[in-house]
C-alpha cells in the first residue's frame, strides 16, 4: 500500500471517502442525535476526539500487538477513549450528555472508528494516522452539522437552539429563527426525517461527484484500453 | 406473562431498534440486498444479541455493580461482546460446519453493530431484571431481523427500478428506510412500556 | 358428451375469421420459381441429394436426412434444380438459410407412387417410415417431425390421441376449411395414427366458433369411436397444453411432453398429410395456407405448393400493395412479421396476414409496468408475466428462470392485455435466448477450464520430467567424471550441452525483452494523453513494432538456414516468410523515420511559437 | 415495400394505463359526491388543489430528469394520487398541508424511485402519513362537521377562504372530531351509549361517513366489475377487519363496534382504492390475500390500541413494506408444476 | 482514590486475561484454511485464459478477487460476468475497466494454412491446446475449442493467424430486447 | 499443544497489558472527574425542583430533605410518596411532590407539583410523558408556557368546578387539537392539591419532626416507574 500524501488524506476524510456519506458508517449516532445542531456538534466533537486519540494510540502500538488479539486490543483502546470522553462530558456538559444518552458510549461501536484503526492507523506512522483521524472525524462532524442544521431548520424553524448546553450561558441567545410563525414540520425531527435527510445528503454528494466526473472526463483522458494485459502461456519466443 | 409479551411487542414494533431507536444501522444498510444473506445475518444477530444481552447483564450485576465500577461498563461490555462473538464462531464451527457456512461470514460484523452494545446499555438504563434482559435482547434482535429481511427483499425490487443516478445505492436505501420508519410510527402508543 | 375442463387465463381477441371462410380452398398454382429451405422443422437440416441442373419429378426426394431428428424435402412439382444456396427464409430474424431453388417446368409430372390400401397389413415401423419419408412434420405449430412424435418411448403408453382442430388464433382458418372440406381425410389420417398408437380414446377438439367444421367431422366419424369435442372459444385453447387440459383435465408436466401423461396431440393438417402419405403415397409438398387481412381483395384459403414465394400467393389473393402496413406469417398473436415477400411458404406456414395500418395499428409506446396483474390473470400457464418482465428487463435471468420462464409458451395473451403496451413476449424471447447462450458459454467455459488445467498439468509434468532428466544427466555426468579422469569426447559433449542451454536462455531473454518492450510501450501509451495522440506519433509504439519485426526476421532467417541445411520441404514457405518479414521491417523503419521527422517538425513549430 | 417490424402479438386490446386511471377517478366520484353532500365543499376544493399540485410537481420532476413531460402526465397516475389525497385529507386542511402532502407523495415516494411503477410505497399514503405526523394539529382539527350541504354553513366561499388562508376563523364552529377519534378517546371514560350520543355519530352508524363509505364501496365494486382490481385485496382487508372485530371487540364499552370500523373513517376508500394500488400491492392472488388481510389486522390493532384513530395510511405503508417479501414467497403454482417455486434462485451457478 | 483505581485496573486485567486466553485458544484451534470462494468465482469467469485481467489465467484472477480485488477487469466476460460476480459477492457492479480492454464480439482464431510454416509457436502459446499440428506441418485451430484469446496471434512469425469474429447464423440467432424506451419520449409519440 | 498454550499465554498477556493501560487511564480519569460529575448530576437532577422553587427562595439541600407520605390513589403513584421539602433557614417554605396524570393521550404523564404550606401552587413541571409530538407535548416548558399557568392557583381559586379546561367550562386553556392532555394535567394538579389538603396534618407533623437534610439523596430521576407507576396491573 502506497503511503498517502497529506493532501490525499485530507481529501479522503472530508470528501472522497467520507465516513458518513461514502462508507455509510457510524449511522446510528449520525441519525439519532442530529435533531439539532448542538447535539450534532456535541457528538461530532466527541467522535473526533476519540478518532484522533485512537488512531494515534493504535499507530503507536501498531508493531507490538499479536494478531489474535488485534481487534480486541483496538476495541479496548477505543473503549477507553470513549469512556474518558464520556466522563469528561459528564463533568463539563452534563445536560448535553443526558440528551445524547447512550450514543456517547456507543461511539465505541461506531464502525468508522474501528475501521480507521484497522485500515489506516495500524499501517501508518503516528503523524499521518493522527491526521487521518482528524480528517475522518472532521468529515463526520461536518456531515453531522449539516444534517443537524437541516433537520433543525426544517423541523422546527430554528438554528443553534440550546447552544448553551455546549458553550455555556454566553451562547444562550444564539438561536436564529429565520421564519416568523413557522409551523413545525415534525417529520424532520422524528426518525423518518433523519433517514430521508441523510439520503438527500448522500444523493447531493453523488450528484456533485457525477457532475465533476463528467467534467473531468471531458478534459482528461483515461489510460489506453487493454494496456494491462499479461501473457498467460509463459515465454514464447 | 402479558408484560413480557408487551416487552416483545414494544421492542419489535413500537420501539423498533433500527427504525425508531437508531441502533444497528450500519449492518442494516450495509448488508446486501439479498434475501438469503439478510436471513443469515438475522439469525446470527439474534443469537449473539440475546447471548450478549445476558452475558453483559451478568457481568454488570455480579462483577461491576458489587465493586462499584459502573464506569467500566462500556469497556467491559465491548469485551464481553467481542468474546461472545468469537466464542459463538468457535462453537458453531465445531458443532455444525453447515451452520457455520451460513452464519460464519456475518459473525465478525456483529461486534461493531451498535445494537449489541446498545442492548447491554439499555438494559442497565431500564433496570431490566434477568428475564427482561433476555427478552429485551431477543426482542431487539427480532425487530432487527424483521426489518432487515423485509428491507432486503425491498432492495431487490428497488435495484431494478429506474432510480435517478444520484440516488442509486445508499441514498435511496436511506430514503426507503425513512419511509419504513414513517410507517413504523403508526405503531406509537400501541403499548406504553 | 365429452366432459370438458377449463384452463386458467385466456383472452378473447376479435376473430376476423369470416374474412377468409367465404370461399373454399383453391389451388394456388405453380409459381415461376420454388424456394425450398432445407430446414422447415425442428431438428437438423436436411442435406441436398440433387445437384444443380438435375431434372426432378414432383414428389421426388431432393434433400434427405441421414438420421436423427429431421425429415426429407421433396420437389413440389417437376422441374430443374436451379441453384442451391442461401436465400431469405421465413424466420423472425429475417435471415437467409440454405435453400434449393427449383425451376418448375410446368408439367407437374409425378414420380412413381406406391399407394397403400390396407395399412393394417404393414408393420407399424413401416408406416412410421412412410410418414418419415413423406417429409411430414407438425403442421400446427413448432413443426416437430411427426414420425418421432408418433413413436413415444416404450414406457410411455399413449391413452388419448387428440386431434387439434381448435385453431384458436384470430384470422387463421386453414384448419377450419380443411376440416370442412377434407373431413374424411382428417379422419382417415387420425385412424392411421390411432392404429400406430393404439390409444383408448381419440378426440378431435374444435372451438365452438366453427360449427360447420364440427358438423362435417361428425358426419365423417359416424360409426367410429372418435369423439368430437366442441370447446368454448378462448385463446389459446389450441395450445397443446391447454387443449390437453380442456379435454382431459390433466397437465403436461413442466419440461415433459404430453406422452408423459399418456396423451398425444396432432394437428388436423398433420392428419391429412399422414392420410395422403399412406393412401396416396403423396409426400408433403403442399399445404393449406390462409391468406387474409384487409389489404387483400380476395382473401381465402389456398392450397399452396411448399416453396412458393409469398409474393406469388399474395398476388393470387389480390394484394393491394399500397394498403399493406405489416405482413404477418402466422396468426396475429404468435406470428412474426416478414421483412420481404421473397420468402417461401414452408411446412409450418399456416397463415399470411396482409394487414392494413388501421386493422392492426402499432401499439402505443411502451410505458412503465404498473404491476396491474392483468397479464397474470390471462396467462394460460399461470405464470407471473410481470415478474418475468422485470427480471428479463433487468437481465436477472436466473430469477426469471426460477419463475419458470421456460414454461412460457409465448402465446402473447399477456402482451395483448397489458395496459402499458409492453412487448412482454419479446422480453421473454430475449431472456430465453440469452439464457441459452449463457448455458452454451458456460459449457464452453467449463471445457476450456478443463483443457487449460490439463495443459497446466502436462506442462508441470514435463517440467518435472525435464528436471528429473537433467538431474539424472548431471548425475550420470558426475559419475562419468568420477570414473574417467580426462575424456576429451565427454568434455566436448558437455560443452555442446552448455551451448544448447545458452541458446535457449538467449531465446528466453529475447522473449523477456519483448515482453518488457510491450509493457513499456503499453505504459507509455497509457501515459500519453489521448488528446495529443492525433498530432504526436507514438514513437515508442513504433519502435516496439520495429524491434518485434526485427526479432521475427532474425528467427525466420535462422529457421530458413536450418531448413536449407536439412533440405526440408518448407523452405519455400520460409523464404516467402523471410521476404515478408523483410518488408515488415522496412515498413516499420519507414514509419518510424516518418514519425520522427514529423515529431521533430512539430516540436520545432512549437518552440517557434 | 417496408413493412412494420414487430414482435408478436400484433393485436392489442385497447385499455391503456391512462384509461385505467381514468376509471379509477370516475369510480371515486360517487365518494367525492357523498363527501361534498355531507361535509361541504372542503373535499372538492382539496381534490382540485391536490390534483393541480400533483400534476405540477410531477411535471417539474420529469423536467429535471429530462423525461417526456406531456406523455407521462397523460397517464393520469399523478392525478389519481392527487385525487386520493384530496379525498383523505381533512376538509379544511390548510393549503400548505395539502401541498406538502402531495409534493412529498410525488417527489419522494414516487419519482425518487423512478416514477410510475417503481415506487414500493403507496405515494398518496406516504404523503398522508407524512403530514399527519408533521402537522398533527392541522390534521386533527380540520374535520368538517357532518351536515347536508344545502342546509349548512360554511359555504363555498368560506371554505375556500379557510383552506387558502389556513385561518380557522371562517370555519370556527364547523369542525368536529371524527367519529373514530371521538369514540377512541371517549370510550376510556364513558360508556358506549354516552359516547354515541355525540352528534358526530348522528342517527345511524356515523353521520355522513356511512354514506361516504357506501359510495366508495359502490365505486370499488365498479372497479372490480371492470376488472381493474380483483376482489382479493378488498375481501381480505374487510374480512380481516371483521374477524378481528368479532374476536376482540365484542364489548362496545371498550372497543369500537364493527359497524363503526366498517363505515367510519377511510375503511372503504382504503379497501378499494388505496390498498389496491397495483404498483405497491402484492402481485399473486395468494399474496394479495395475505397483503389485504395484513392491512385489515394492522388497522384494527392500531385503531384499538395505538395512538392513531384511523390507521389506513400506516397499515397500508407497513404492508407495502412487506410486499416484496410476500411476493417472494407467494408465486402462483405454474401449469405443469407440482408446487410453486418459492423464494429465490439458489446462489450456486451450474 | 488509588485503591479505587487499583481495583478497576485489576478487574479489567482479570477479564482481559481470561478473554485474551480464550481468544488465543480460539485463534490457534480454528485457523481458516483455503477459500471455497475461489472455486465459485472461477466458475463464473469465462475461462478464455487470455490474461487481459493482468493475471496469468482466470484462476489467478479469481484468487485475487477472493482477496478483495476489483471485479471489473475481465473483458471477455464483459458486463454479464461483472454482474454475476457482483451478484455472487454482494457488491455493486462496476463498469468494465477499459485499461484491461473492451468487450468484443466473440472471435476464433483461424490459421491461413497455406502460409503456415509449422513453427509450433502458436501451439505453445495456446492456453487450451486448441491448435493441432506437428512441427513443420500445417497447423489448424479446432474452432469449437478456441476461446478467442488471441494469444497465438503475436507469436506467429509469419502472421498467418487471423482472429475472425463469429457471425451469428440463423440457428444461433436470438431475439434482441425491445428497443430501450424506459419511457417513450415525446418525439416518439408524435411520430407513431 | 505447546503452540496452543503459548498462543493462549501470549494473547492473554497481550490483552492484559492493554487492560492495565486502558483500565488505568479510565480509572484515573474517573477519579479526577468523579466529584464534579456527582455535583453536575445532582444539579441537573434538581433542576426541575429548582425551577419550581428557585434557589433564591430556599437554602436547604432539597435533594436530601425528603418526607415519605402515605400512598394514595389521588396521586396515582403506586407506593408511598416521596416529597422534597424546601426550607429557608430551616423554616419550611414549600414542598414538591410527584404526581401522575394517568389519563394522558398515550400513557402516563409524570409531573412535579410544588405547593406552599398554604396549599397554593408554586409551580408545575412535566418530567416525563409520551404525548404526541406537536400536540400534547406543549405541556413541556420547552414548547410553551402553558404549565406556568398553574402558579398561584389553589383549590379555591378557581372554584372546584372550574378546575378544568375551557372546553369543559373551566378556566385553563386547552391546546388546539388536544384537549385530553391538558385536561389530564389539570386533573392531576387538582388531585395533588386535594391530597395535600387531606394529608396536611400529617405533613405538618412530619415537617416539624425531621430536621433539615440528613436523609439519603433522592432525585426525581430516582423515582422509578414502580414507585410512580399507577397502572401496574
Ligand atoms: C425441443 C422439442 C423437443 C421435443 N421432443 C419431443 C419428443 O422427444 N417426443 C415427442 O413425442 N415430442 C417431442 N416434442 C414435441 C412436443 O411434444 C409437442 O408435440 C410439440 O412441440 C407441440 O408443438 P407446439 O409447439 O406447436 O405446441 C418436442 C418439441 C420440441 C419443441
Ligand atoms: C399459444 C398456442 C396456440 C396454438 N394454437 C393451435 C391451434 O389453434 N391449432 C393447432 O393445431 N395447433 C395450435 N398450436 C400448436 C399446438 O400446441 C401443437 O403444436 C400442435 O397441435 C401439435 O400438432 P402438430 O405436431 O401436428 O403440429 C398452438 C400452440 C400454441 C403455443
Ligand atoms: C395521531 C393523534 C395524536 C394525538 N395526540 C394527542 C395528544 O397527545 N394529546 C391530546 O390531547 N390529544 C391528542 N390527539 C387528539 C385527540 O384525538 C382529540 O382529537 C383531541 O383531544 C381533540 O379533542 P377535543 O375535540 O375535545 O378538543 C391526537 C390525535 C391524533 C389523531
Ligand atoms: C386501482 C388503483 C388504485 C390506486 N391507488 C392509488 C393510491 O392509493 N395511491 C396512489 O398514490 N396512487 C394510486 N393509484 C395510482 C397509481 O397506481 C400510483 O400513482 C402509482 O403508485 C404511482 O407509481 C392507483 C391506481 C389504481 C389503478
Ligand atoms: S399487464 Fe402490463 S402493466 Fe400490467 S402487470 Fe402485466 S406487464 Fe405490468
Ligand atoms: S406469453 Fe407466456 S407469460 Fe405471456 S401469457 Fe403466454 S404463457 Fe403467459
Ligand atoms: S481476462 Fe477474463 S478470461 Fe482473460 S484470463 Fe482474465 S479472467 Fe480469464
Ligand atoms: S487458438 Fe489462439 S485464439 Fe484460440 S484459444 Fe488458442 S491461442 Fe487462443
Ligand atoms: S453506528 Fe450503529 S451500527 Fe454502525
Amino acid at each position: 500500500m502506497a503511503t498517502k500524501t497529506s493532501g490525499e488524506i485530507i481529501r479522503d476524510g472530508l470528501w472522497d471517502n467520507n465516513p458518513a456519506l461514502v462508507q455509510v458508517l457510524g449511522l446510528c449516532p449520525l441519525l439519532a442525535v442530529t435533531s439539532t445542531i448542538v447535539n450534532a456538534i456535541g457528538l461530532g466533537l466527541a467522535t473526533l476526539m476519540v478518532l484522533m486519540g485512537s488512531n494515534l494510540a493504535v499507530s503507536l502500538i501498531r508493531n507490538y500487538v499479536s494478531e489474535s488479539v488485534r481487534l480486541p486490543a483496538f476495541v479496548m483502546i477505543i473503549a477507553s477513549f470513549v469512556t474518558c470522553a464520556e466522563l469528561l462530558m459528564q463533568a463539563y456538559t452534563y445536560e448535553l450528555y443526558q440528551i445524547l444518552g447512550i450514543f456517547i458510549p456507543l461511539i465505541v461501536t461506531n464502525c468508522a472508528i474501528l475501521g480507521r484503526a484497522d485500515a489506516f492507523a495500524s499501517r501508518n506512522s503516528p503523524g499521518p494516522a493522527l491526521l487521518d483521524g482528524a480528517m475522518m472525524g472532521a468529515g463526520f462532524l461536518i456531515v453531522l452539522l449539516i444534517l443537524g442544521g437541516m433537520r433543525e431548520l426544517i423541523g422546527q424553524g430554528t438554528l443553534f437552539v440550546d447552544m448553551h448546553l455546549l458553550l455555556g450561558p454566553m451562547a444562550a441567545d444564539w438561536v436564529i429563527e429565520p421564519f416568523a410563525n413557522y409551523p413545525d414540520m415534525l417529520f424532520m425531527v422524528l426518525p423518518p426525517g433523519a433517514f430521508v435527510g441523510l439520503g438527500l445528503l448522500i444523493a447531493l454528494k453523488n450528484g456533485i461527484d457525477n457532475h465533476l466526473k463528467e467534467r473531468q472526463k471531458a478534459v482528461q483522458p483515461t489510460a489506453a484500453p487493454g494496456s494491462k494485459r499479461v501473457r498467460v502461456t509463459g515465454n514464447v519466443s | 406473562m402479558t408484560e413480557y409479551l408487551l416487552i416483545l411487542v414494544s421492542t419489535i414494533l413500537v420501539n423498533n431498534f433500527v427504525l425508531v431507536q437508531f441502533l444497528g444501522l450500519c449492518p442494516f444498510m450495509g448488508v446486501s440486498g439479498k434475501l438469503e444473506t439478510a436471513m443469515g445475518m438475522s439469525l446470527a444477530t439474534t443469537f449473539v444479541l440475546t447471548l450478549s444481552s445476558v452475558c453483559s447483564y451478568l457481568a454488570y450485576t455480579y462483577l461491576l455493580a458489587p465493586l462499584d465500577l459502573a464506569f467500566l461498563k462500556t469497556i467491559t461490555f465491548i469485551l464481553v461482546i467481542a468474546v461472545v462473538v468469537q466464542f459463538t464462531e468457535m462453537v458453531v464451527r465445531k458443532t455444525s460446519p453447515l451452520l457455520y457456512r451460513v452464519l460464519g461470514i456475518f459473525l465478525p460484523l456483529i461486534t461493531t453493530n451498535c445494537a449489541v452494545l446498545g442492548v447491554a446499555l439499555l438494559n442497565l438504563n431500564k433496570n431490566n431484571n434477568f428475564v427482561e434482559s433476555v427478552l429485551y435482547g431477543f426482542g431487539a434482535a427480532a425487530g432487527f431481523s424483521l426489518v432487515l429481511v423485509l428491507f432486503a427483499a425491498m432492495r431487490e425490487r428497488i435495484a431494478v427500478a429506474d432510480v435517478p443516478l444520484s440516488f442509486r445505492g445508499a441514498a435511496i436505501g436511506m430514503v426507503t428506510a425513512g419511509l419504513m420508519s414513517l410507517a413504523f410510527l403508526g405503531f406509537t402508543g400501541l403499548v406504553s412500556v | 358428451m365429452t366432459r370438458l375442463w377449463d384452463f386458467s387465463g385466456g383472452v378473447h381477441p376479435a376473430e376476423h375469421k369470416q374474412l377468409s371462410t367465404r370461399r373454399s380452398i383453391q389451388a394456388a398454382g405453380i409459381p415461376g420459381q420454388l424456394v425450398l429451405p432445407l430446414q422447415q422443422h425442428i431438428g437438423e437440416p436436411a442435406e441436398p441429394v440433387v445437384a444443380i441442373g438435375d431434372q426432378v419429378l414432383k414428389g421426388q426426394k431432393i434433400a434427405d436426412v441421414s438420421g436423427g431428428m429431421g425429415v426429407p424435402v421433396h420437389a413440389p412439382t417437376s422441374g430443374v434444380i436451379e441453384s442451391i444456396g442461401d436465400f431469405p427464409v421465413p424466420h423472425p430474424s429475417g435471415m437467409a438459410d440454405k435453400c434449393i431453388i427449383l425451376k418448375p417446368d410446368g408439367k407437374d409430372e409425378w414420380c412413381k407412387r406406391y399407394p397403400i390400401s390396407d395399412y393394417r397389413k404393414l408393420d407399424r415401423d413401416q408406416i412410421l417410415d412412410i410418414i418419415h419419408s413423406a417429409g411430414i412434420s407438425g403442421m400446427g405449430g413448432a413443426g416437430f417431425p411427426t414420425h418421432i412424435k408418433l413413436k413415444p418411448s416404450r414406457d410411455r403408453k399413449v391413452d388419448t390421441l387428440i386431434l387439434n382442430g381448435a385453431e384458436c388464433e384470430p384470422y387463421i382458418t386453414a384448419d377450419d376449411m380443411t376440416m370442412r372440406e377434407r373431413a374424411d381425410e382428417v379422419v382417415s389420417g387420425l385412424k392411421v395414427m390411432a392404429w400406430i398408437l393404439r390409444p383408448e380414446r381419440c378426440v378431435i377438439g374444435i372451438e365452438d366458433n366453427k360449427p360447420e367444421a364440427a358438423t362435417a367431422l361428425r358426419k365423417a366419424v359416424q360409426g367410429t369411436q372418435i369423439e368430437i369435442a366442441v370447446i368454448p372459444t378462448k385463446y389459446p385453447s389450441g395450445g397443446e397444453k391447454q387443449l390437453i387440459q380442456i379435454l382431459t383435465g390433466m397437465e403436461v408436466p413442466s419440461g415433459g411432453i404430453p406422452a408423459d401423461i399418456g396423451v398425444m396431440c396432432q394437428n388436423v393438417g398433420t392428419a391429412v398429410a399422414v392420410a395422403r402419405a399412406v393412401f396416396e403415397d403423396t409426400p408433403l409438398v403442399s399445404r393449406v395456407v390462409t391468406l387474409t387481412g384487409e389489404a387483400l381483395e380476395k382473401p381465402g384459403n389456398f392450397d399452396v405448393l411448399l416453396g412458393t414465394p409469398v409474393d406469388y400467393v399474395l398476388e393470387r389473393a389480390g394484394l393491394q400493395p399500397e394498403l399493406v402496413s405489416r405482413l404477418i406469417l402466422g396468426g396475429p398473436m404468435m406470428g412474426y412479421t416478414l421483412t420481404t415477400t421473397a420468402v417461401p411458404v414452408i411446412k409450418t406456414s399456416n397463415c399470411i396476414i396482409a394487414a392494413t395500418a388501421s386493422e392492426l395499428p402499432a401499439p402505443p409506446p411502451e410505458q412503465a409496468c404498473i404491476r396491474c396483474g392483468q397479464c397474470a390473470e390471462v396467462c394460460p400457464m399461470e405464470l407471473l408475466p410481470q415478474q418475468l418482465f422485470w427480471h428479463a428487463k433487468a437481465a436477472e435471468f436466473e430469477k426469471a428462470e426460477h419463475l419458470n420462464l421456460f414454461d412460457c409458451i409465448e402465446c402473447g395473451a399477456c402482451s395483448y392485455v397489458c395496459p402499458s403496451s409492453i412487448p412482454l413476449v419479446q422480453y421473454y424471447r430475449y431472456a430465453k435466448g440469452e439464457i441459452r447462450v449463457q448455458r452454451a458459454e458456460q459449457l464452453k467455459a467449463d471445457r476450456a477450464r478443463e483443457r487449460f488445467e490439463a495443459r497446466q498439468h502436462r506442462l508441470e509434468r514435463e517440467q518435472q520430467d525435464k528436471e528429473l532428466r537433467r538431474k539424472e544427466r548431471a548425475k550420470a555426468a558426475a559419475e562419468a567424471q568420477a570414473k574417467q579422469k580426462v575424456e576429451a569426447e565427454k568434455a566436448a559433449a558437455c560443452g555442446e550441452a552448455v551451448d544448447k542451454r545458452a541458446a535457449s536462455s538467449a531465446l528466453v531473454e529475447q522473449a523477456l525483452a519483448r515482453k518488457k518492450a510491450s509493457s513499456e510501450a503499453a505504459q507509455s501509451r497509457a501515459a500519453t494523453p489521448v488528446e495529443s495522440e492525433p498530432e504526436k506519433p507514438d514513437i515508442d509504439a513504433l519502435e516496439k513494432q520495429l524491434a518485434q519485426a526485427q526479432s521475427k526476421l532474425e528467427t525466420m532467417q535462422t529457421m530458413l538456414e536450418d531448413a536449407r541445411a536439412q533440405q526440408a520441404d518448407n523452405v519455400e514457405k520460409l523464404e516467402r516468410a523471410v521476404t515478408k518479414n523483410h518488408d515488415r521491417v522496412k515498413r516499420a523503419e519507414e514509419a518510424l523515420a516518418e514519425s520522427r521527422k514529423s515529431l521533430a517538425s512539430q516540436t520545432e513549430s512549437q518552440s517557434i511559437e | 415495400m417496408a413493412f412494420v417490424q414487430q414482435s408478436s402479438p400484433h393485436a392489442h386490446n385497447a385499455r391503456p394505463t391512462s384509461k385505467v386511471m381514468l376509471w379509477v377517478i370516475l369510480a371515486a366520484l360517487p365518494g367525492l359526491l357523498a363527501q361534498t353532500l355531507f361535509f361541504g365543499w372542503g373535499n372538492l376544493i382539496n381534490v382540485a388543489w391536490c390534483i393541480a399540485i400533483a400534476l405540477a410537481s410531477e411535471a417539474a420532476i420529469l423536467k429535471l430528469r429530462s423525461r417526456p413531460v406531456a406523455f407521462v402526465l397523460r397517464d393520469n397516475t399523478a392525478a389519481v394520487t392527487g385525487l386520493l389525497l384530496g379525498l383523505s385529507l381533512p376538509q379544511f386542511a390548510p393549503w400548505w398541508v395539502s401541498a406538502v402532502a402531495v409534493i412529498s407523495a410525488i417527489v419522494i415516494a414516487k419519482q425518487l424511485y423512478g416514477g410510475l411503477g417503481s415506487n414500493p410505497f403507496n405515494p398518496a399514503m406516504v404523503g398522508y402519513a407524512l403530514v399527519l405526523i408533521s402537522f398533527p394539529v392541522a390534521m386533527t382539527t380540520n374535520w368538517a362537521e357532518p351536515a347536508l350541504l344545502w342546509n349548512s354553513a360554511p359555504g363555498f366561499g368560506d371554505t375556500l377562504v379557510a383552506v387558502a388562508s389556513g385561518q380557522q376563523t371562517a370555519i370556527d364552529g364547523w369542525t368536529m372530531a371524527t367519529p373514530l377519534d371521538e369514540y377512541k378517546h371517549k370510550i376510556a371514560s364513558h360508556t358506549a351509549v354516552e359516547v354515541l350520543a355525540h352528534p358526530t355519530f348522528g342517527e345511524g352508524v356515523a353521520k355522513g361517513w356511512e354514506w361516504v363509505n357506501a359510495a366508495f364501496l359502490i365505486g370499488g365494486l365498479v372497479l372490480i366489475g371492470l376488472k381493474i382490481i380483483t376482489w382479493h385485496i378488498p375481501a381480505a382487508f374487510l374480512g380481516a377487519l371483521i374477524a378481528m372485530s368479532l374476536a376482540f371487540g365484542s364489548n362496545a364499552d371498550q372497543y369500537a363496534p364493527l359497524s363503526l370500523h366498517l363505515l367510519a373513517g377511510g375503511t372503504m376508500l382504503g379497501a378499494f382504492f388505496i390498498a389496491t394500488d397495483p404498483v405497491s400491492a402484492a402481485t399473486s392472488h395468494q399474496g394479495k390475500l395475505i397483503y389485504g388481510a395484513g392491512i385489515g389486522v394492522l388497522i384494527y390493532l392500531i385503531r384499538s390500541w395505538g395512538n392513531y384513530p384511523d390507521a389506513v395510511a400506516f397499515s397500508v405503508l407497513l404492508m407495502n413494506f412487506a410486499v416484496p417479501f410476500i411476493d417472494h414467497y407467494t408465486p402462483p403454482r405454474t401449469y405443469g408444476h407440482h408446487k410453486a417455486r418459492r423464494g429465490q434462485p439458489g446462489r450456486g451457478r451450474s | 482514590m488509588w485503591t479505587g483505581i487499583l481495583i478497576a485496573v485489576l478487574v479489567l486485567l482479570g477479564l482481559a486475561l481470561v478473554f485474551g486466553g480464550l481468544l488465543g485458544f480460539a485463534s490457534e484451534r480454528f485457523r481458516v484454511e483455503g477459500n471455497p470462494l475461489v472455486e465459485q468465482i472461477d466458475a463464473v469467469l469465462p475461462q478464455t485464459q487470455c490474461g487481459q485481467c493482468g493475471f496469468p489465467g482466470c484462476r489467478p484472477y479469481a484468487e485475487s478477487i477472493a482477496e478483495g480485488g476489483a471485479i471489473n477487469k475481465c473483458p471477455p466476460g464483459g458486463e454479464s460476468t461483472i454482474k454475476a460476480l457482483a451478484d455472487l459477492l454482494d457488491v455493486e457492479p462496476q463498469p468494465l475497466d477499459a485499461e484491461h480492454g473492451v468487450e468484443q464480439a466473440k472471435r476464433v482464431a483461424v490459421i491461413r494454412e497455406d502460409e503456415c510454416i509449422g513453427c509450433t509457436k502458436c501451439i505453445q502459446a495456446c492456453p487450451v491446446d486448441a491448435i493441432l499440428g506437428a512441427a513443420k506441418h500445417m497447423h489448424t485451430v479446432i474452432e469449437s475449442e478456441c476461446t478467442g484469446c488471441d494469444l497465438c496471434v503475436e507469436p506467429c512469425p509469419v502472421d498467418c493467424i487471423d482472429m475472425i469474429t463469429i457471425e451469428p447464423d440463423i440457428r444461433a440467432w436470438t431475439w434482441t430486447p425491445p428497443a430501450a424506451t424506459i419511457i417513450a419520449t415525446d418525439r416518439q409519440e408524435v411520430s407513431s | 499443544m505447546a503452540t496452543m498454550t503459548q498462543s493462549i499465554r501470549r494473547s492473554a498477556i497481550g490483552l492484559g497489558l492493554f487492560a492495565v493501560i486502558t483500565g488505568g487511564t479510565i480509572a484515573v480519569t474517573q477519579a479526577l472527574t468523579d466529584e464534579r460529575i456527582a455535583e453536575q448530576a445532582a444539579r441537573a437532577e434538581a433542576k426541575a425542583l429548582f425551577e419550581i422553587i428557585p434557589e433564591s427562595a430556599h437554602n436547604n439541600d432539597m435533594l436530601r430533605d425528603t418526607l415519605i407520605l402515605p400512598a394514595s390513589d389521588r396521586l396515582a403513584t403506586g407506593g408511598p410518596v416521596t416529597v422534597w421539602v424546601a426550607r429557608q433557614d430551616g423554616r419550611p417554605v414549600g414542598m414538591i411532590m410527584p404526581a401522575i396524570a394517568p389519563d394522558g393521550y398515550s400513557g402516563n404523564i409524570k409531573l412535579l407539583v410544588g405547593i406552599d404550606l398554604e396549599g397554593t401552587v408554586l409551580g408545575v413541571r412535566v418530567i416525563g410523558h409520551k404525548e404526541t409530538p406537536g400536540l400534547g407535548d406543549r405541556i413541556e416548558t420547552r414548547k410553551s408556557d402553558w404549565v406556568k399557568g398553574f402558579e398561584g392557583r389553589s383549590l379555591g381559586s378557581p372554584p372546584p368546578r372550574e378546575w378544568n379546561v375551557k372546553k369543559n367550562g373551566g378556566v385553563f386553556d386547552q391546546f388546539t387539537g388536544a384537549t385530553i392532555t391538558p385536561r389530564a394535567v389539570v386533573k392531576a394538579v387538582q388531585k395533588s392539591l386535594i391530597y395535600f389538603r387531606q394529608n396536611q396534618r400529617e405533613i405538618r407533623a412530619q415537617l416539624n419532626k425531621t430536621p433539615s437534610g440528613q436523609g439519603p439523596e433522592v432525585t426525581p430521576g430516582d423515582l422509578t416507574d414502580e414507585s410512580l407507576n399507577a397502572e401496574q396491573s
